[in-house]
């Protein structure tokens, strides 16, 4: 079962891994991201497209499905403000086999980074208010998947 | 009449998320818009002064510069997405 | 911190993920791996060496802390009689940085399956009890660490 | 007197986990151990029938065939380990 949501509301992440864990499939990988609040951010604000967002994230689900035999497959991002030490996304796979949980799992985060319709603004302790740019280095990592 | 959305700083510069227009007869593609928005007003030209830096879906697609804007429906303008 | 166990007591992943998260790092990535309940198995039992079996989990996450900037570990493996569905082994590594988090714990589960003292017993509905043999495959995986 | 412990298809063979034992004279290392393990009783030469498919541990270390046995301490006697 594909899950995808898109949403600004914070992620239980435990809530999350019940509600996907029903099955009981042999390995489940998982990934959370969170915010991180070094060099004084304060806050991350993630601008999002209500439609391509949402998706994009579904395609990117698709793609993985369609490339590891997966049991199940969850897919939350957060979006709007988002304060350092909050979850910002929750990868979560399962399948039969380790190798394709796992590898699904770090597909999905390198592709997250460089293939989903969101822009990141970070404000900053001093004042500072900055739209991220794009980096270089989630481009070589998303590339590794061809 | 045509739905534009606006997003990230883009958004920031227009100083709004979206806005309804009709399009002068000499826009056919996003490069075409582009153009227009930036010469339009003050907030254009802020948001659309550098046109290779904007990307654009076109009703829900993702559209080159050469793409046709159609008359009505929807066109979001925006940076390079910067990830999840 | 690291942390590694060695318990018969089921492993509730959900309190796992609380008690290592209470840092707050960028990065999270876990493994969960599973009994499975296919090809009609009634139980899987995991013999294990008091000493050896926990020194070398304890060797391999010092072995993950040493290869990458880990914030947070923790390695806890079942041992004894086990039911299908139910948590065998569930790893978690977080770090600043993702590339880090799913690399110790692709890492750890491969390792896991070669250097780590257990030795598992399979019981089938149809009245077989089967000592697994040892399986080629996962020497391949976890030779790729070096 | 040399405690001996058996893991898996050994301890089940064996019929018992571990026992204490003293050792012959002329068993010196871990190979010489085995043998003397397969010759001295039936459960023994069920468990120690094949010599390379047992793996030991001397005072909880991994021990070579050729390792030698201390005369008090611990052997752990088994097969490849099977993962986790």
């Amino acid at each position: 079962m594909i899950r995808v949501a898109v949403r600004s509301a914070a992620i239980d992440v435990a809530a999350e891994y019940a509600a996907h864990d029903a099955g009981g499939h042999g390995a489940s990988a998982s990934f959370v991201g969170r915010v991180r609040g070094d060099d004084g951010l304060t806050e991350l604000f993630l601008d999002h497209h209500p439609m391509l967002t949402a998706s994009g994230l579904e395609a990117l689900a698709g793609e993985a499905g369609a490339r590891w035999s997966l049991a199940a497959l969850t897919l939350i991002h957060r979006v709007g403000g988002i304060a350092p030490g909050e979850t910002i996304v929750l990868v979560l796979a399962s399948s039969a086999h380790r190798a394709e949980a796992l590898a699904a799992v770090e597909f999905l985060i390198d592709r997250l980074k460089t293939d989903v319709m969101l822009w990141k603004r970070e404000t900053f302790g001093d004042g500072r208010v900055v739209w991220v740019e794009q980096r270089e280095g989630d481009h070589k990592r998303a590339e590794r998947w061809g | 009449m045509l739905k534009l959305s606006y997003f990230a700083w883009v958004r920031e510069r227009m100083g709004t998320g979206e806005e309804s227009v009709s399009l002068p007869d000499d826009v056919h593609t996003v490069a075409d818009l582009i153009l227009w928005l930036a010469a339009r007003n003050d907030a254009g030209a802020r948001a659309f002064a550098e046109p290779m830096r904007i990307r654009a879906a076109v009703d829900g697609h993702m559209a080159v510069p050469g793409a046709v804007v159609p008359r009505s429906g929807e066109v979001a303008l925006f940076p390079p997405v910067t990830g999840g």
